[in-house]
Formats: structure tokens, C-alpha cells, sequence
């Protein structure tokens, strides 16, 4: 079972890696870029776990480990 | 007096802070292992700067999962002194025993260099000795050292005197080339409620010998090593 | 199985494989080619290099470690020795400059702790092209959060280096990483198999396909999407290392190793045979033991992974138990992949079946050796006629020109991205001539600086090798500290081309000679050859490590001004040379020769002379003379310190005003002193026959230099200062 | 518009943060996991933009800018 996690700033935090890479698209000459936020991913490969389980356990884990909850959101999904 | 430095994996300041603590400050100093749950009756404990876990995933954000880290909670709440240093800092804010978090430096580059931090109260173990307004010396050392709390949590440490430190100029002036990592109001250390959990972001241990240039971390030291003594 | 395109593809000539048949009397199988290609391979077996190298003076009573080591290590009393050495990881960092970088600091950390040192400083020399080209800028900042990010995150302060611009290294940026560390005299390990039947321990990162040379092409087996699946670049994981270094030192300190080794280039075939060979025992694995990252590796993939953070061990049997505590004890895994043999052979089994069967002295003592032709280049290197070079039409403009290239502007842009003070040694910071160190509980400081001027060596080879010592030299002088020891790092293009062969016979000649007039021993170092691309070779560049020792802590010099009004005095003398100098090449475009001359002897006495002023506390400080000259050493004495003062200056020497300004004439240093000294200072400089002038005081919020009396520079040190600190960040501005 | 792109490691390449976040999870009990990988997400917003332009320039962004293709691989959605 693969599962994966995003992770990424709330919108009220400043994302200055965000910031960063917009400026540099713009610089580089794509002007249709208007936002740009950066975040982060994690990909769970899971052994033997119920769907029932899953549902429990990967908020818990995204909430305790993977993120920050004072900066950051997160959310999830079932690769396979 | 007795000092419990504690040792993660990753920990790079864990001997530099038993240096001066043994052989600066003449006091009892010893290494804590991660993996234990013995504080051996230290009377305050520090949690040193570094890359704890390779500060992978995020600065201290493993660490606090420590086997000891049960203690040092603990140990806090009962009014023991806890100091964290930079990535110290970092561990108690992931911890939950200072408010806020750390977001990547401003200019998005590792910053090591000599800053100003403004005394900003005396009101605590970890300043008794400095002056109100006064200003020190003292390196800094980081990649994730650029504060964020949101706007309650900002007007509840203002409001309880909980910011220690703040990034200044020579003159004691807060200005924006002078708060190099962007922190939310310059903050670069501040306490708990309560007042006996410091976390700063420069490195007192780094400012403590003539010879490396700058002996202002004797105010954070001494701080402590006379609140102990006197004021319990 | 193995034809002709098989033994291109691993970079072995026709001759060089039928030697290899001959000396194990049958044909190689594709593991043991793969083996024989790197063993003899140019960065592991110094083929071409060999016999110049000889020439280095390597011996001396405080050497306790010549070349040949992982490093090199040097008594320094106390009970204490230096290790050092320095390493080039120039073709990585070009393909991904961030972990070609970061995995170059690793490599050169694991050599010094491999001997039982703590590492205590890491150093940097870097060449890129001009900032002015966006890739360029990409290599440099990748290359310097590379360097930081490994550095910061292990706990070894990066505390100095080099950084240097030239077309030259648009396309081959040069990324050497210098490392110093500090053993206890008889706690020094060395690369040993001994004790026959003893377990060999495989600690460390998993085996990846990593860094499996373009060698792997060689076999149709591995299908096409070759490229997608195995790249060439390794991710260095400082984490790792950190716990691979305090788990090493500690096993070390608890003797519960008799040799270990670190895998590096070459990784498990070279840390296994050396191993054997330096014992002269055996050594026997079991690939299916290794602890792999990927499936279905192959014997020939384990053998030739360059893996990072992998460290193999040999140990008493009775003592691996307690070693892989220890190790567990770090969140490592130990694990026995096999044992020392009697049989003076590499044997790699695959369980039952024997996948590598080879003579230990066929691989290692029987590679080649290449006496390769040697001829100067036609046409020679380009020569400046001074009388076709015109004056500027304003010399402060040039000053400030000069003051703001990116090879000679204030480099805090780079080292504040590096912690330089963690350990709590670093007494002097990046900045100065060199970079101090103290020792702690000792009264002792170790002074480090690396060096090397590529422009010099390309317009004479034995000079630019001979400056580059006296230089390296001279910086120390100027901190307060004798030189010890001598690591060096020879970057050049292609041997197999005649003249390249000869600036590297050239410049290792000059470095022999100075060396041996400094009396310092060289105790290792690294040869990067095949610098070029399309064709083209970079500068021949050889940069160079010296490690000095300051007696007193008391006694640590410093380059910059500490007080209006002290006298402002030059040693050595001013001649009329701008050949290869920095002000030819930004204010003239012109990059040839002459290089300035040399002479060893005014240099030793130049140098002798600053220390014992140093050490009678008669000087307050002291910094050499380089590129940019004289009027460049004086910006950085007023803009180097806190308090940034002035200077009010008057020379009176009857020579081109140009030259004097930015000339680089060597031997020469300036100091400042109080005026209660001038007289003893003189005294003293009269008996060591030191040439010197007094050329005006310190103060005033300007720079000001006059030339026969008429003003030449009159700059606020304000504005200098500006423009020599702004100029670096100025080309990597995030909005 | 908006756009979503995950850039990670190749898979042969070594993801020691990956490697560290498994670790942690397993500490702390969490015994199912088998492998963790550690990414990077991108969200992209974009101004007045084509379909088919998106389709020839998130790529381009994607290569040149957003991922480095000596080690890591990217793959890109739009998310509305
Ligand atoms: N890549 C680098 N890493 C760290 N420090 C550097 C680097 N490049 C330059 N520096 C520092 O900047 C200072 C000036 O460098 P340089 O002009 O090469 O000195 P010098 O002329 O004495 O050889 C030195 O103190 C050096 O340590
Ligand atoms: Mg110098």
C-alpha cells in the first residue's frame, strides 16, 4: 500500500522558498506565474495495514510527525 | 552546580558547552544520552546546538521524539531550568515548551556570523545579571532561525514579557539589516510562562573566552549559575 | 567476453590489458576488469604523476606520516600530531554542484578520521568562471551551499580558502576541500589487515549503485535506461557521517579496531585490496553479505559503488562483539562480510561461487608506471612588454575596479554561509591571511591557509609552484605561526598531452624546490589530471596546504588596523612587475607573463623577521602582500576590522606609479606598530638584512596614497569598503 | 489556475531524509512502514494560460527550473 502526504505552510505564513522560485520563473521569463508555493511531499509505503487503519493512523502520523500544525497543513491520499 | 548537556544524534555543540561550562565556569558538567531517562540530578539542562537527526524532515523535529525529551518535559513543568541553544531552540519549540516556530532564514542561505542581540528583560534566570536595553555580542549560527508566531500568540509573549532577546544594531536599535533572519519582531530568544525554559537562537558558548572574541555569553552563564545558587 | 570496446570503456589501453592477462596468467572476468579499471585508473594509482612526485621532500623529524596514507600526520608535541589533506572533487561538482560538493567534504572528513583524528577545520579552494555567465553563478552557489550543508550539519567549521575566476573554469570549476584534524600521538590507525582470520566489518550507508563509472556501459546486460536508473551522482549524507565518526573515534578510542579504512573513490575494491596489501596478508568477502540499498545488484556493481559514508574494519575476534556496540550504539549496523587470509589475494565470493580471484600485488604494486613526454608548450605562454601598457587615466577608479572583482572582494558572502566557529577553536576567522585554530589545553594554536595562484603557474610552472609555497608560507608568517607540513592539490589537463606534462613536471619541481628551502615535508596530497573539456585545459593549478603551529596563544597576529595613528611599514622591496597580475588582467584585459620574481632566501628572511617581531610584541599587525598588490593589502588592512581606519600614505619609490600600486612583487608584508617601536623594529629588520620603508600612519576616514608626493587615491574607506563588501552578494541577489 | 508538481529522488538515488523520517516513525512504533521517500511539491498558480501551453511549459518549468534531472524526477497534475 503506498500513501502519500503533502505537506505545505498555511496560507497566513510567509513562504519565502515559494517566494524564491517565483522570482525566479519570473526573472526567467514566465510571466503567466503569479503565485508559487513551496511544500513538501512524503511517499509511506505501507506493509499489511487496513484500509479502516489507514484512515486512522496516517492523519496521526501527519499531524504529529510530518508536519508542524502552527505553520503547517497537510493532506493525504491512497496512491495504491 | 550541575549541568546535564543533552546528547542527540546530530548534536554538534554538545562539547563546546561542556568546555565552557568545565573549564570556563568551573562547574559540574556532563553529557545526557538521548536514549536514557536519567536527568542524573542535573540542576539545569541544556540542550546544545547541532543538526539533531540530520535535522531532516525539520529542525528538531525528530529529536523531540527522544527517550529523554519524556523527562526534560517533565523536569521542565516542575520548574527545573532548561536552556536550548539554537537547535536547542529549535527541539523545544517542536517540543511544545516555547510557543512558535522556525521558518528557513530570510535569505534562504545558512547564516553564520557575530550579531547584537538587545537585552530586552532581566526578569528571568537567564538574564539577572545583564541590564535592561543592554547590548551583546554573540554569534549566530543557523539555517531555520527566522521566528514565527501568529498575532494571539505574538500579543500573549509580549504581553507576559517572554521575549528575552532581540536582534539589534551596535546601539541597541532594532532595524531590518540588523534582524539578518527575518524573526517575527527581531525575537531571538524568548522564555515560557513561567519563565525558567530559555530558547535562544545565538550561541553563548560560542562568546565566552576572550580569546574567540567576545565574552557577553558570561551574562546568559552567570545568569543561571546565580539564580541557582540564590534565588531557589 | 571481454573485446576491445570493454576495455576502452573501462579506461585501460590495449597494453595495459595484456599486462593485466600476463600477470594473472588468464583472461579477467567482467568483475575483476572492473577492478583492475579502477585500481589503475589515474586517481588511484598516480601512474602519470609517479615519478615527479618523487622529487617532494617527505621526511623530517616530526613527520610521522608521509605520503601514501590517507593522510598525512605530523607531531606537533603535547602528545598531539596533526592529520591532514587535501582532495579535489572538481568533475562531481560540475554535474551537480551541491552534492559533488557536499560528498567531496565528506570524503576528505572520513580520510582524516579514519586515522584517529578529530577533524577540527575544513578548508576550501574554489575556481569558477566568470559571475558574469548565470551557470557560472549556479555552479558557485551550489558548490558553496554544498560545502555548508555538509560541513554545518557534521560539526567541522569550515574556517578558510580560496576563490578565484577565470574563463578558464567555465566549463572544469575546480572544487578542492583541505581537512585538518588532531589525533593522539599513539592513537594513531592506519589502513591494515591484520591477523589472519580475523573478521572484516562493513560499517555504514547501504551499497547503492552509486558512482558506478561510465565502466557499467561496458556490459549489454544492463538495458537501456541505464542513464535514468544509475546516475553518476552520489547524495551525501552528512547525518550518516556524523555517527559514522563519532562511532569510529570512539571505537578507536576503546582499541577495538587494529586497521580501518575508509571507502572512498573506488569504495569496497579499494578499501579491501589496500587494506590486505599494506599488511601483506589476504582478504576474502562475501558479496551477498553487504548490506545493499538496491535489488538485484551484481558482484562487478557492489565492488565498484561509490557509496558514501562506508567505512570497513578489521578487528581482533574476540573484540567484535564489544565493536558492534558500540556501533549499534550509534544506530549503526556493523556487519562481518568477511576475513583476513594468509593468501596475498583479493578472493569476493558470491556465497559458494567465487566471483573475483586476484593477486593482490598484480592490482596493486604492478599497475604501470608512466614516464610521459614532457615539452613546453608552442607557442610559449603570452609575455607582457610593459612599455605597450598605458597608465590608467584615473587611478582611483582602477583601485575601486579592482577592490570589487569577485576574485579579490570580501568573501563573507561564502564563509557566513559555513559555521566557522563550531568546536569553539576558531581564533582567527575567515578573512585574514590564514585561519588559526587554538588547541585546547594547550597554550598552542595551529595556523592553516591554502594557496595557489593559477595564473602564475600558467605563465611559468616552476614559479607559480614556487610562490604558491612562499605564499602559503607567508600568510602563516603573518598570523604568527612556522609552517609544519605541506599537503597540495594538483588540478591539470590531460597527461597523455606533452605540454601539459611538463607544467606539471614544472610546477611540482617548484614546489619540491621551495619546500625543501622552507624546510617542510609534503605528507600526501591529491592529482586531479584530465581538467578539461573540449579540448581545452584549465590554468594549471596547483593549490597548497600548510599547516603551521603559533607556540602562544598570546602570540595569534592579525592582518587588519587596530588604531589611528600608528606607523604604516612596509618589508621587502617595490619593484616595477605587473606581469600575470590582477591589475593586467581587470584594468588591461591582458593575461601573460612574467610572474614576479622569486627569491627564497629574501622571502625566508622576509618571513623570519615578521615572526620574531610577532613574538617580541612589537607589531600589531601584520598581512602579506598578493594579488592586487600593494594598494589592495592596504584596503584590506583599513576595511578588515571592526573599526575600519584609515590610512595616510607616501611612496617615494622612483618606479611606474601602476606597478607600485598593484604590483605583485613577493617577499613583501605590511605592518603597522607604534611609534615606540620604529626603532627597535629597525634594529632589528638592519640585523636580518630585510629590506624595508616606512610609508606612512594609520587614521583619517580616508584612504589616502600619494606617489612622489602627488595625491593619487583619496577614497572614504566608507566607499571602498562598501564596494568591496557588496560586490559578491550584488551577483546573487534574491528580491 | 493551479497547477501541482512532485519532484523526489530516482529511485537508485539514496533519500537520506526519507531514510530519517522512517526511522523516526519506527521508533515510534508505527510498525507498518516499510519505506518513507521525502519530496518537494511545487503549486503553481498561473494567470490567463492555455491548456495546451501548460502542457508544453510545466515540463520545461518542471526540468529546467523546479527539479534537478541528474538525480530527481518530477510528475505534474492540474488541480483545477
Ligand atoms: N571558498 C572560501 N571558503 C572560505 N573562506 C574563503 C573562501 N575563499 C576565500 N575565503 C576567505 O577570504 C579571505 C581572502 O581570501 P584570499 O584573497 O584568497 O586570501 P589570500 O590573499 O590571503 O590568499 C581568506 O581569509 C579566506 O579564508
Ligand atoms: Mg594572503
Amino acid at each position: 500500500m503506498k500513501v502519500r502526504v503533502l505537506v505545505s505552510f498555511k496560507e497566513s505564513v510567509l513562504d519565502p522558498q515559494g517566494q524564491a522560485v517565483k522570482n525566479a520563473l519570473l526573472t526567467l521569463g514566465y510571466d503567466f506565474i503569479k503565485d508559487v508555493r513551496q511544500g513538501k511531499v512524503f511517499e509511506l509505503e505501507l506493509n499489511d495495514i487496513s484500509r479502516e487503519e489507514i484512515d486512522k493512523v496516517i492523519p496521526e502520523i501527519s499531524h504529529k510527525v510530518l508536519s508542524n500544525p502552527i505553520i503547517e497543513r497537510f493532506e493525504w491520499e491512497i496512491l495504491k | 552546580m550541575r549541568f546535564g548537556i543533552v546528547v542527540f544524534p546530530g548534536s554538534n555543540c554538545d562539547y563546546d558547552t561542556l568546555h565552557v561550562l568545565k573549564y570556563v565556569f568551573k562547574q559540574e558538567a556532563f553529557f545526557l544520552w538521548h536514549k536514557d531517562h536519567d536527568l542524573k540530578n542535573a540542576d539545569c539542562v541544556i540542550l546544545p546546538g547541532g543538526f539533531s537527526y540530520g535535522d531532516y524532515l525539520r529542525s528538531g523535529a525528530i529529536a523531540r521524539f527522544s527517550p529523554l525529551m519524556q523527562e526534560v518535559k517533565e523536569f521542565s513543568l516542575s520548574g527545573g531550568i532548561v536552556l536550548g541553544i539554537c537547535n536547542g531552540f529549535q527541539v523545544l519549540l517542536e517540543l511544545g515548551l516555547l510557543p512558535g516556530a522556525m521558518l528557513r532564514n530570510k535569505n534562504l542561505k545558512f547564516l553564520c556570523q557575530n550579531v547584537h542581540l538587545r537585552i530586552e528583560t532581566t526578569d528571568t534566570p537567564f538574564t539577572n545579571k545583564g541590564k535592561p536595553g543592554q547590548v551583546l555580542n554573540i554569534p549566530i549560527a543557523h539555517f531555520d532561525g527566522n521566528y514565527y508566531i501568529d498575532g494571539p500568540g505574538l500579543d500573549k509573549i509580549k504581553k507576559n514579557n517572554q521575549i528575552l532577546l532581540r536582534y539589534s544594531s551596535a546601539e541597541g536599535h532594532l532595524t531590518k539589516e540588523d534582524n539578518v533572519n527575518g524573526s517575527l519582531d527581531c525575537i531571538a530568544g524568548l522564555v515560557n510562562e513561567n519563565r525558567n525554559v530559555l530558547g535562544m537562537m545565538p550561541h553563548p558558548e560560542r562568546a565566552s573566552e576572550t580569546l574567540l572574541g567576545s565574552r557577553d555569553g558570561h551574562i546568559i552563564f552567570d545568569s543561571i549559575i546565580y539564580y541557582i545558587k540564590n534565588d531557589r | 567476453m571481454i573485446d576491445d570496446s570493454i576495455i576502452k570503456e573501462h579506461g585501460l589501453t590495449q597494453e595495459e590489458y595484456k599486462r593485466i592477462t600476463a600477470l594473472i596468467k588468464r583472461e579477467p572476468n567482467l568483475t575483476e576488469l572492473g577492478i583492475f579499471s579502477l585500481m589503475w585508473s589515474e586517481h588511484c594509482s598516480y601512474k602519470s604523476s609517479k615519478i615527479h612526485l618523487k622529487n617532494y621532500p617527505t621526511s623530517g623529524k616530526n613527520v610521522i606520516q608521509g605520503p601514501g596514507e590517507n593522510a598525512g600526520i605530523i607531531d606537533i608535541g603535547n602528545g598531539l600530531a596533526v592529520v591532514f589533506k587535501i582532495e579535489s572533487h572538481n568533475h562531481p561538482s560540475f554535474i551537480e554542484p551541491y552534492q559533488g560538493a557536499a560528498t567531496g567534504v565528506g570524503g576528505i572528513l572520513r580520510d582524516i578520521f579514519t586515522m584517529g583524528a578529530r577533524p577540527i577545520a575544513t578548508l576550501n579552494s574554489l575556481r569558477f568562471g566568470p559571475l558574469s555567465v548565470p551557470k557560472n553563478k549556479t555552479v558557485m552557489e551550489g558548490v558553496v551551499s554544498g560545502i555548508a550543508g555538509y560541513g554545518n550539519s557534521i560539526g567541522v567549521p569550515t574556517v578558510g580558502g580560496e576563490t578565484y575566476f577565470d574563463e578558464c573554469y567555465s566549463l572544469n570549476p575546480l572544487v578542492n576541500v583541505f581537512c585538518l584534524g588532531i589525533a593522539k600521538k599513539d592513537k594513531i590507525f592506519y589502513s591494515r589487515a591484520e591477523g589472519i582470520g580475523n573478521p572484516v566489518l562493513y560499517v555504514g550507508s547501504k551499497t547503492g549503485r552509486d558512482g558506478i563509472h561510465g565502466a557499467t556501459m561496458a556490459s549489454a546486460e544492463f538495458g537501456e535506461d541505464l542513464e535514468q536508473k544509475r546516475p553518476n551522482v552520489q547524495v551525501g549524507d552528512p547525518f550518516k557521517e556524523k555517527l559514522l565518526l563519532e562511532a569510529c573515534l570512539e571505537v578507536m578510542e576503546k582499541n577495538l579496531a587494529l586497521g580501518i579504512q575508509d571507502m572512498g573513490a573506488a569504495g569496497l575494491t579499494c578499501s579491501t585490496t589496500e587494506m590486505a596489501a599494506n599488511s601483506g596478508t589476504g582478504i576474502e568477502i562475501d558479496i551477498n553479505l553487504i548490506p545493499q540499498r538496491e535489488q538485484g545488484m551484481t558482484p562487478y556493481e557492489i565492488m565498484l559503488s561509490e557509496s558514501q559514508e562506508r567505512m570497513l574494519i578489521v578487528a581482533q575476534k574476540e573484540k567484535v562483539k564489544q565493536a558492534q556496540s558500540v556501533f549499534a550504539k550509534w544506530d549503526l549496523d556493523a556487519v562481518i562480510i568477511g576475513h583476513v587470509t594468509d593468501t596475498q589475494n583479493l578472493k569476493v565470493k558470491s556465497g559458494d561461487k567465487t566471483v573475483v580471484d586476484l593477486p593482490l600485488r598484480a592490482i596493486i604494486n604492478q599497475c604501470p608506471v608512466y614516464n610521459r613526454e614532457a615539452k613546453p608548450p608552442a607557442p610559449p605562454a603570452p609575455v607582457i612588454d610593459l612599455n605597450d601598457i598605458s597608465f590608467p587615466e584615473n587611478y582611483e577608479q582602477a583601485f575601486l575596479q579592482i577592490i570589487k572583482s569577485p576574485g579579490l572582494a570580501d568573501k563573507q558572502w561564502i564563509f557566513r554561509q559555513y559555521d566557522h566557529m563550531v568546536q569553539t577553536n576558531t581564533t582567527v576567522l575567515p578573512g585574514a591571511d590564514a585561519s588559526v585554530l587554538r588547541i585546547k589545553n594547550t597554550n598552542k594554536a595551529l595556523a592553516v591557509t591554502l594557496d595557489g595562484n593559477s595564473l602564475y603557474t600558467y605563465v611559468n610552472p616552476r614559479s607559480g609552484g614556487i610562490i604558491a609555497v612562499s605564499e602559503a608560507c607567508r600568510n602563516l608568517a603573518c598570523v604568527g605561526a612556522k609552517p609544519v607540513g605541506v599537503t597540495n592539490c594538483l588540478n591539470f589537463g590531460n597527461p597523455e598531452k606533452s605540454e601539459i606534462m611538463w607544467q606539471f613536471k614544472e610546477a611540482v619541481h617548484g614546489i619540491a624546490q621551495a619546500c625543501k628551502a622552507f624546510q617542510i615535508p609534503v605528507t600526501g596530497g591529491n592529482v586531479s589530471f584530465y581538467n578539461e573539456t573540449e579540448g581545452i585545459p584549465i590554468y594549471p593549478t596547483a593549490v597548497l596546504g600548510v599547516v603551521g603551529v603559533i607556540d602562544a596563544l598570546d602570540k595569534i597576529m592579525t592582518p587588519e588596523f587596530k588604531a589611528p595613528g600608528d606607523t604604516i611599514l612596509l618589508l621587502g622591496e617595490n619593484k616595477e612587475e605587473l606581469g600575470a597580475s590582477e591589475y593586467m588582467n581587470q584594468i588591461h584585459s591582458k593575461k601573460g607573463g612574467p610572474p614576479p620574481e622569486i627569491d627564497l632566501r629574501k622571502e625566508k628572511r622576509v618571513q623570519s623577521l615578521c615572526l620574531k617581531a610577532i613574538s617580541k610584541n612589537m607589531i600589531k599587525s601584520a598581512h602579506d602582500l598578493s594579488e592586487g598588490g600593494l594598494a589592495q593589502c592596504l584596503a584590506e588592512c583599513c576595511l578588515l576590522g571592526k573599526k575600519r581606519i584609515g590610512c595616510r600614505i607616501n611612496l617615494e619609490d622612483k618606479i611606474r606609479t601602476d606597478a607600485l600600486l598593484f604590483g605583485e612583487t613577493q617577499s613583501r608584508i605590511l605592518i603597522s606598530l607604534e611609534e615606540d617601536q620604529e626603532d627597535a623594529f629597525k634594529s632589528l629588520a638592519g640585523k636580518r638584512k630585510v629590506p624595508y620603508s616606512i610609508i606612512g600612519k594609520t587614521g583619517g576616514e580616508n584612504i589616502l596614497i600619494k606617489h612622489l608626493g602627488e595625491k593619487i587615491i583619496n577614497i572614504p574607506v566608507q566607499k571602498v569598503y562598501s564596494l568591496w563588501k557588496y560586490s559578491l552578494p550584488g551577483f546573487f541577489k534574491i528580491e
